[in-house]
């Protein structure tokens, strides 16, 4: 338990995945809240590439790292402007309001 | 010459048949009846030569007709002595009731078409009797059928007929189902279906079983039964003969052509054209004998209460049919032959003169509406008694010779088989009521006082069944109508004016019939049956070895020669009480006995027995099959059923779309997590 | 090889895109709101370029940037597949964009930007280019689903893409993570190295995640949830370009990453493909039925097509990759034909896009309706039309591969999907007629005219596409 | 010209024709009358190539003939066109009854003229292709193309329920073929080709065979149709227009026996014999079943579809006896019944163009005014229940009698459907056409125009002349169906000694 | 002392991510997901990620969630009620989530490398070299293409955000001095004659 190894840092990014994921599928009322589960979900990955990274000392986990975390900024951006375009338009950022094409 | 006797009724159809219309009806009566007389004259020349002369008889291939595999069927017509008895036949009452049509139907608009389909029927009976093969013969034979339906149904406005016509269509079909297996039987058996060649093969075959059916069966008792069933079905046997009777819609000269003289004889024909086969066939010939002799007892039964004109004589037309097939049963071919030969004479004459006396009454049929004519109609009188002593074989007159040699044959063939013995008592039984029937008509039409409207009361005094007023009902207005609305014969002239004796053109044919009637006996007699047996047939007819019926029927004691003569005394003597002596004896015994009366005036409730067990079974079944199988069942669980299924299918598949993300996110998640599962319980495997 | 060397002779339509998309930008933000015909037109232009620059390439197979790429004839071949899509795309968005107002220079950037991401992802050779091609071409898509920004729908599935999208990416790079765990490297020919039969259940997780993700760009069931919604709700150009250029990116890397980075889990990916492939055309054929909306039900269609390619997948030989290949290029035509076709429904000024509004169509544009005729008949894969041949050569590839129940299955679907393309033919030729369309713009008359000829000569006269295919199987074994 | 010989020629002809209708633009009267014509040169024209074919066909080989190969799709695929003594026939009956079809149309098609000739010249094309094809892939493209356009014919110019009809047709038989297609894929990846002539030489696993059979049974079974795949005949019957219906009933139900003589019965012989009880279950079920069916029908159109499906079944029994008089009955059959049944449809359109209704009750006592009519529809009812010196009666005798020999309970069965079928069919002849004339509807009535009556007489003449003449067809067919006994006797017997051996 | 600061950001981290799930107040959600990533750089450090550490609070905190946060704060949504609606699925989703997590469990605790996973490393860690300057040394030599691509994503979410978000209102009022400075008498009054009892 002391020494801190590989499976540590992948039951902790496992959790936090799974915490992520979930928030996507139970949250009901803001978009902004999944939105920012995605960010957890991307945290988690991370956290795995980093801590593979260590365990082969190889490098090429940490760059993976960098690209998903400059791509994960990029992609928070643009989730916001179509977000904040769908509240212009609806007036809620409501999950359970975003039905209008369905069937 | 063959080829002319043949071919030249067929010229004369498509003659009449396509160029009616322009040529016109004189042209078209002529041209069909001049062929036919030509046929006629040439049928006697080929008789004398094939017949009575010396020539064996040939058979000229006209060309192949089919070739498949080991089965070869050529067109070809065969000219021995059997065929040349046919020729001679069908041609002789061919054209003469061509020549009698022309009187009996010249206020029918439609005559081309009529004279056409007559000289068909000839044609395609003349395949029949000159047919070298099975197959021909099956042309001719369906031919004839075709040729009948048409006539039958000539009459296309009246719904009695066409159901008429229908139905004897479809029971000769019954027949020819038979026919066919029969058909299919000898070739698998011979691989052949030329005569010379199935002929040449059968005697090897004898006793040889043969696994069909899921059976073994002796496989000439089977294909002569098969091929019988066929017979009795266009010979109207017993079992099959149901649309003989009502074939009486038809026009009376067809009756007397199809129905009596020719094409109802070709059951017979057949057996004796077959007759090398069905000589191996013990067996079959016993039921041969057994049909025919149940068709002649029970046609005459029958024959007794019937009131229409035709159908009576119809029903006697059955009746001889069954002697011939006893005869041909009991292996007396030739004496078969010799009653088809005489019997197409007098039948013919007594149809025709049947005829002669509706056309006196304006069309009508119903006896009871008769009486007394003979002094309007003289000569149709005279020729009708004539019919009737040779029908019910007065000495010397045609009927005599053919049907005491039958009954003789019958009781000389009881020796070897005891159902010879039962035809025996059949036949002679019969006999006596062929005399009574014949007779009844005879009084009923010709004697007693004018009844021409006393229709209603007679009916109520005989109580038919509201079944039977219905049908005859509708037959008279339906006919009634019929005329009124083409014949341009006003039906309400019926009965407004005398009764006539019918043109020269109608009676010419009677003249030549009665002659026959007469004389056909004592001329024939000895060629087809007598001491020149041999000579004559020249082997056209097969005999086995252990056959010498010819020979033995001459034989029988005196009294059986007598009894057919006693019972038909007999039969006159309580037909004279009855109708003339003492009037209202038969009504009187009609109402002492009626369930009896009904069971016989309704033809032992055959129509409606097979009415309820096939017609309506068929079209209850045909109606289940469409809605239910068709409909409920294949549609329901195929097309229609999957299509609905489909559609569920579809509507889940739409409703697990919801539209909100999370379901659309959790789908994917369960996606992966079925597929890592499955993996992992695989792993774990 | 020096860097350069590569980039002109390797990277050349990437550059050509990057470079001409940087121009374009520059034109777009000097001229305006007027810079939009401009643009477009050189939109085009660059494009074309950039598929002349493939057409002409002969190089030979080869890997650059340290492997991180590659430029064979499988990612050629589909590339120029991306490309002609992309073009066709902007074709037919020229009138559309105009009529709504939308005409900003941005949109042919980002068509451009997106291709770019596709093209990177089709050559990609590791599992971070993967990521980045996949994640430029993807934000690129998740703008032009919400383009018509005043539009309810369009933003609604702009939202819901992304959304989904970003989960999917989420799953891929935890799989990728966990790939890159157990082989120790990002680079498919590494991971196929490490990765050998009976493989421990994280790379088979790692394989599920990427596949997921895959199958999501594709819309392959049960990961196409978001696909009708997106293609109902985003403005009709943008669907036609997802339906078109980006599922030729996402079945080429599906189909190259399982082939190069896993042939030693053959049997695991093959179940999982199989699964997909039969969740889709089933799903396809099913909820496309009683579908009104004529976008939506492409969408359908679009899923089960996916399913159908994916059965040469399946296969996973060579003529499986032919299959693929060949049914890709055929699905691309009929797509983009029968957008065109949608395209032109347009009454009185309004735009239109239910099925209904097809009704008497061949009485009132007979041309048209013959032409919409073939591409449904083509969908459902009635032959002579060339999507038969789509469907033959995948199955073929399955039945070789011993995959009967896979091919029964999916000739059922696909008679049961063909349901719903006779209705539309139904609709078009059976029924009164509905108000007449406008006359529709001349690209998109041409567009449909060709794809349609295409489909029906197809038989005619095969030989390139069939050829063409073929090689670029044969690269990547 | 590039390599493509005659049989190419005729199969694409009728393209020609449309490229030419292509052009013609207008609905006015003279570009009508353009268009009817030139629909019917084609088609006479494509009739009198394949008449030259005829010309040149040697009837006494068993070997394909006219043979012509190009590449093709690569992977064993290739163009490939040839006619042996199988497919012969159904070429010449294709072509022939292909202006009837036109002529048939003339009046009766008033909308959307261009539309149904481009729809018919492409279906000619379609069909002749499918007898022609040496390509198993090429024969099931011309196969299934068939369906596309009679999916259009019923649809757009069909009766009330015509979009069920046309929908029940097309999805039925495409369920069908494209189990077929699958079995012609595994097929390929067995032979290695699929060059027809190589396929017929191959001999597939016992195993195999035994699905391949299923799977090409599917196929042909619908499009035959066999009992209990029947229904969407009458259907699709009933909601053609005439020609429609013409052609379906002649043509496109021959492609099912068609293809039960090209594949199913030589290259999988195991099956064949082993599946051949349940052929000849289903057939004598579809005789009897489908007859009384007839019987009660209400519908002139929807009787004769339901005939249609008994005689199927006296083709589908031939066929399967593997004897010389089965296979040749059966083959007959069809031709015999292309030529009847279109009559018969032909007759149904006669009076369905004066009345519009199919009703048999609408009708009765037709032969009043109509007496030429009555004539010829009274021919082929004749035909129809199999008369001998007609067609019918031909096809039906050789049949029986081959079937007779191979099982004599199927024979038996089989023959009472002569029973039933004059039962039904002299029915529905007496309804329509007997009788008086009394629905003042009918009063009008007039009888076959000289275009009707350029239609039938060739149809009357043949249909006698091959009843009487039936050897010039048996002739052609002869040579190729012993070769094919000879060669599943062998394989049939090769296997038994394979098994005595063991 | 490694496994104590382990621990303590791990626990921090999930407990976190815990309270941005399932806050009701979204700005609340923003700050915890902050705190969150802080102590996810803390393990990063942990695990000798030094720059990526950095570049995480740098971005993240103060990019990302920032925008979060102004987006939030702009669109002044309601308080979730999360509970609502939660029962009815809650079941089958946490069912499958446990199932999930299990399997992700299962992994991450059996988990092996491939016994080449050591060789194929492309950049080895050079213990000599600093992290930063060993990411920066492989970063703009080896993967120089993916970073001018992931340039592009920049530019394209960018583009995207501009497009989307980028308004130009024409009826907008806003102040324009020239305009106000050019007016002139002449130009903005009109002088009209009313005539008695008819009015304008």
């Amino acid at each position: 338990m002391l020494t801190i190894g590989l499976t540590h840092y992948l039951v902790v990014a496992a959790v936090l995945f799974t915490l992520g994921v979930a928030g996507i599928i139970l949250n009901r009322k803001n978009i902004i809240v999944i939105l920012m589960s995605v960010e957890l979900i991307l945290l988690a990955v991370k956290l795995n590439f980093v801590a593979f990274s260590q365990s082969l000392a190889d490098l090429t986990g940490q760059v993976f790292a960098l690209f998903v975390l400059t791509v994960a900024a990029a992609e928070a951006a643009i989730g916001l402007a179509i977000l904040v375009t769908f509240y212009r338009n609806r007036g809620t950022i409501a999950v359970e309001d975003i039905n209008s094409l369905k069937g | 010459m063959i080829y002319a006797i043949v071919f030249l009724p067929l010229v004369g159809f498509l003659i009449a048949g396509a160029l009616g219309p322009w040529i016109g009806v004189r042209a078209s009566e002529l041209v069909t009846t001049g062929f036919l007389m030509i046929c006629a004259v040439l049928s006697w020349i080929v008789f004398f030569d094939v017949a009575l002369g010396h020539n064996h008889g040939y058979a000229p291939i006209i060309g192949n007709w089919m070739t498949v595999g080991d089965l070869k069927v050529d067109w070809a017509l065969r000219v021995d002595t059997l065929t040349a008895v046919m020729l001679v036949v069908v041609n002789t009452v061919s054209s003469l009731v061509h020549l009698y049509s022309i009187g009996y139907m010249h206020e029918d608009p439609d005559r081309p078409r009529f004279f056409a389909y007559l000289s068909l029927f000839t044609f395609a009976m003349l395949m029949l009797v000159t047919a070298d093969n099975l197959v021909q013969m099956f042309f001719g034979w369906e031919g004839v059928g075709l040729a009948s339906y048409l006539l039958i149904g000539f009459w296309y406005q009246k719904p009695s007929a066409n159901a008429a016509a229908i139905k004897a269509f479809v029971v000769n079909r019954v027949g020819d189902f038979g026919f066919a297996l029969g058909i299919f039987l000898v070739f698998q058996l011979t691989k052949s279906l030329g005569f010379e060649e199935v002929f040449a093969a059968v005697p090897g075959l004898a006793g040889k079983t043969i696994h069909v059916f899921g059976m073994d069966l002796d496989a000439l008792t089977l294909a002569t039964f098969l091929l019988f069933i066929g017979a009795m079905g266009k010979s109207a046997q017993f079992l099959l003969h149901t649309w003989l009777p009502d074939a009486m819609e038809g026009p009376t000269p067809v009756s007397a052509l199809i129905h009596a003289a020719t094409m109802v004889t070709a059951g017979v024909f057949m057996v004796a054209r077959l007759s090398p086969i069905f000589e191996y066939a013990p067996t079959t010939l016993e039921f041969v004998t057994l049909v025919g002799a149940v068709t002649a007892i029970f046609a005459a039964t029958v024959g007794l209460v019937q009131n229409d004109i035709k159908r009576v004589i119809a029903y006697s037309t059955c009746s001889q049919l069954g002697y011939m097939f006893v005869a041909e049963g009991v292996g007396a071919y030739s004496i078969g032959v010799y009653h088809l030969f005489t019997h197409a004479f007098f039948k013919a004459l007594l149809f025709l003169g049947a005829g002669s006396v509706i056309h006196a009454m304006h069309h009508e049929q119903d006896m009871r509406n008769m009486g007394g004519l003979r002094k309007d109609i003289p000569f149709t009188f005279a020729m009708m008694i004539i019919g009737t002593l040779a029908l019910t074989g007065f000495p010397f007159t045609a009927g005599f010779y053919s049907k005491d040699a039958i009954i003789e044959a019958a009781y000389a063939a009881s020796e070897h088989h005891h159902v010879a013995m039962f035809a025996f008592i059949a036949t002679v039984a019969a006999a006596g009521l062929t005399s009574f029937y014949s007779w009844r008509l005879v009084f009923m039409t010709f004697f007693g006082a004018r009844k021409a409207h006393a229709v209603q009361s007679d009916h109520a005094d005989e109580e038919p069944t509201a079944a039977q007023l219905a049908h005859a009902d509708g037959d008279h207005t339906h006919q009634d109508h019929s005329h009124d609305h083409d014949h341009g014969h006003g039906h309400d002239d019926h009965g407004h004016h005398a009764p006539h004796e019918s043109p020269i053109v109608m009676l010419a044919p009677l003249a030549v019939l009665g002659l026959g009637a007469l004389g056909a006996g004592i001329v024939f007699g000895k060629y087809f049956i007598g001491h020149d047996y041999d000579e004559f047939w020249k082997g056209a007819l097969f005999t086995g070895r252990d056959n010498h019926i010819i020979h033995e029927f001459h034989d029988v004691a005196l009294g059986v020669g007598l009894a057919p003569t006693v019972v038909m005394a007999l039969g006159f003597v309580v037909a004279l009480y009855f109708y003339v002596l003492k009037p209202g004896t038969a009504q009187a015994l009609a109402r002492t006995f009626p369930r009896l009366y009904r069971f016989l005036l309704n033809k032992w409730y055959f129509d409606e027995l097979y009415d309820f067990l096939f017609v309506r079974p068929a079209f209850a079944l045909g109606r289940l099959f469409w809605k239910g199988g068709d409909g409920a069942i294949i549609d329901g669980l195929g097309p229609d059923g999957v299509a609905a299924r489909v559609a569920d299918g579809a509507r889940l598949a739409v409703r697990l779309q919801t539209g909100y993300v999370y379901h659309y996110a959790f789908a994917m998640l369960i996606g992966v997590a079925a597929v890592v599962t499955y993996f992992i319980a695989g792993g774990l495997r | 090889m020096p860097f350069f060397v590569q980039l002109a002779h390797h990277f050349l339509p990437e550059t050509i895109l990057a470079v001409g998309v940087m121009a374009l930008i520059l034109i777009g933000a000097f001229r305006g709101e007027r810079g939009f015909g401009l643009v477009d037109e050189m939109a085009v232009g660059i494009l074309g370029l950039a598929l002349v620059a493939i057409a002409l390439s002969s190089t030979p197979d080869t890997s650059i940037f340290d492997g991180a790429y590659i430029d064979d004839g499988f990612s050629r071949f589909m590339k120029a597949l991306t490309l002609i899509g992309a073009i066709v795309s902007i074709l037919l968005s020229v009138d559309w964009l105009q009529r709504n107002g939308l005409e900003k220079f941005e949109y042919p950037v980002l068509i451009i930007l997106s291709t770019l991401g596709m093209l990177l992802l089709i050559s990609a050779d590791n599992l971070i280019a993967l990521y980045l091609g996949l994640e430029l071409m993807s934000l690129a898509l998740y703008v032009m689903a919400a383009f018509a920004r005043d539009d309810g729908r369009s933003s609604e599935a702009g939202l819901k893409y992304f959304v989904l999208g970003a989960l999917s990416s989420g799953m891929m790079l935890y799989g990728a993570s966990l790939l890159y765990g157990f082989a120790g490297t990002v680079s498919f020919a590494g991971i196929a190295a490490a990765v050998s039969t009976s493989p421990p259940i994280g790379v088979i997780f790692g394989l599920v995640f990427v596949l997921a993700a895959l199958a999501f760009k594709m819309s392959a069931a049960p990961f196409h949830m978001w696909t009708p919604d997106v293609y109902q709700g985003a403005p009709t150009p943008v669907t036609a370009f997802f339906a078109s250029a980006a599922k030729m990116a996402a079945v080429a890397i599906t189909v190259r990453i399982v082939i190069t980075a896993f042939p030693g889990v053959k049997d695991q990916w093959r179940q999982i493909i199989i699964f997909i492939a039969i969740a889709s055309m089933l799903l396809g054929s099913f909820a496309a039925i009683g579908q009104e909306n004529i976008k939506r039900l492409m969408a359908y269609s679009s899923i089960g097509h996916m399913g159908f390619a994916l059965i040469g997948l399946a296969a996973g030989d060579e003529a499986g990759v032919r299959g693929v290949a060949i049914y890709l290029t055929i699905y691309l035509i009929m797509t983009l034909g029968t957008f065109a076709a949608i395209l032109a429904m347009r009454v009185e000024g309004r735009y239109v896009e239910n099925v209904s509004d097809l009704a008497g169509l061949s009485r009132t544009n007979g041309w048209m309706a013959f032409f919409l005729a073939m591409l449904m008949f083509s969908l459902a894969g009635v032959p002579p039309l060339a999507g038969f041949f789509a469907k033959y050569y995948v199955l073929l590839a399955a039945v070789d591969a011993g995959l009967f129940g896979l091919a029964v299955i999916g000739v059922l679907a696909s008679a049961v999907a063909a349901y719903y393309y006779l209705r539309v033919v139904k609709v078009m030729y059976f029924d009164e007629p509905a108000p007449a369309f406008d006359r529709a713009p001349m690209a998109l008359r041409a567009v449909l005219a060709a794809s349609t000829l295409a489909l029906l000569g197809f038989w005619v006269y095969p030989s390139p596409v069939m050829d063409a295919a073929a090689a670029a199987a044969k690269s990547l074994f | 010209m590039f390599g493509f010989g005659i049989l190419s020629g005729v199969t694409f002809l009728p393209l020609v024709g449309v490229a030419f209708l292509l052009t013609q633009k207008g609905d006015d009267a003279a570009s009508l009358r353009n268009i009817r014509w030139a629909t019917l040169a084609t088609t006479l024209a494509t009739f009198a190539l394949s008449l030259y074919i005829w010309s040149g066909f040697d009837t006494t080989s068993a070997a394909f003939q006219f043979v012509e190969q190009k590449n093709w799709l690569g992977s064993g695929l290739v163009y490939k066109l040839g006619v042996d003594g199988f497919s012969m026939p159904f070429v010449l009956l294709t072509t022939f009854l292909m202006p009837f079809a036109i002529l048939a149309s003339w009046d009766s098609i008033q909308k959307r003229v261009k539309e149904y000739m481009i729809a018919f010249l492409v279906l000619e094309t379609l069909m002749v292709g499918v007898f022609c094809a040496l390509d198993i892939v090429l024969f099931y493209l011309f196969f299934e193309g068939g369906l596309i356009p009679m999916f259009l014919i019923i649809g757009i110019w069909g009766g009330k329920r015509r979009v069920y009809a046309s929908f029940k047709f097309f999805l039925y038989t495409l369920v069908g073929s494209l189990l077929m297609l699958v079995a012609i894929l595994a097929m390929y990846g067995k032979a290695g080709t699929t060059d027809i002539t190589v396929l017929l030489h191959t001999d597939f696993p016992k195993e195999m065979q035994t699905w391949l059979w299923l799977a090409f049974f599917a196929s042909f079974a619908v499009k035959m149709p066999m009992w209990p795949v029947h229904t969407w005949l009458p259907d699709a019957h009933v909601e053609a227009p005439t020609a429609g219906s013409v052609i379906l009933a002649a043509i496109l139900l021959k492609m099912g026996g068609y293809g039960f003589i090209r594949f199913s019965l030589p290259m999988f012989p195991d099956a064949s014999t082993n599946f051949a009880p349940l052929i000849y279950a289903l057939s004598v079920i579809a005789i009897v079943y489908t007859s009384l069916v007839a019987l009660v029908q209400e519908d002139i159109k929807k009787l004769i579809a339901y005939s249609s499906v008994a005689h199927m079944g006296f083709v589908t029994m031939g066929l399967f006896t593997l004897n010389a008089q089965g296979m040749q009955g059966a083959i007959f059959q069809m031709i015999s019944h292309g030529l009847v049944a279109g009559a018969l449809f032909l007759c149904v359109g006669v009076i369905y163009d004066r009345m519009h209704t199919r009703e048999i009750a609408a009708y009765g006592g037709l032969v009043n005014r109509m007496p030429l009519y009555a004539f010829v529809f009274m021919l082929f009812t004749m035909a129809n229940v199999g008369l001998p010196g007609t067609t019918g009666f031909i096809g039906e005798f050789l049949s029986l009698t081959g079937a007779f020999q191979a099982n004599s309970w199927v024979a038996l069965i089989a023959t009472s459907g002569v029973v039933l079928s004059a039962a039904y069919a002299l029915y529905l002849y007496r309804r329509v056409i007997f009788g008086v004339l009394d629905k003042a509807s009918l009063k009008n009535i007039a009888d076959l125009t000289p275009r009707e009556i350029a239609i039938f007489t060739p149809l009357v003449l043949l249909t006698l002349y091959y009843g009487i003449q039936p050897q010039a067809i048996l002739n052609a067919t002869q040579a190729s169906v012993d070769n094919l006994i000879q060669t599943h006797t062998a394989l049939i017997d090769a296997v038994k000694l394979a098994a005595a051996g063991q | 002392m490694q496994a104590v600061f382990f621990y303590l950001f791990a626990t921090i981290m999930i407990a976190s991510a815990g309270v941005v799930i399932f806050a009701r107040n979204p700005v609340h959600s923003v700050l915890f997901l902050i705190l969150a990533f802080c102590n996810g750089a803390g393990l990063f450090l942990l695990a000798g990620a030094e720059f990526l550490a950095m570049i995480l609070i740098v971005v993240y905190v103060g990019a990302v969630a920032v925008l979060f946060l102004f987006v939030v704060m702009m669109l002044d949504v309601d308080f979730a009620e999360l509970k609502q609606g939660f029962a009815k699925y809650l079941p089958v989703g946490v069912g499958v989530g446990v199932v999930v997590l299990a399997e992700l469990g299962f992994v991450a605790l059996g988990w092996s490398s491939a016994p080449s996973a050591a060789d194929a490393a492309a950049n080895p860690i050079i213990p000599q070299m600093s992290n930063t300057a060993a990411l920066g040394q492989i970063l703009y030599t080896k993967y120089v293409i993916f970073f001018q691509a992931s340039a592009l994503v920049l530019l394209t979410a960018m583009i995207g955000a501009i497009v989307l978000t980028l308004h130009h209102k024409p009826n907008i009022k806003r102040q324009k001095i020239d305009e106000q400075n050019a007016r002139t008498r002449e130009n903005v009054i009109e002088i009209k004659k009313v005539p008695f009892r008819t009015g304008v």
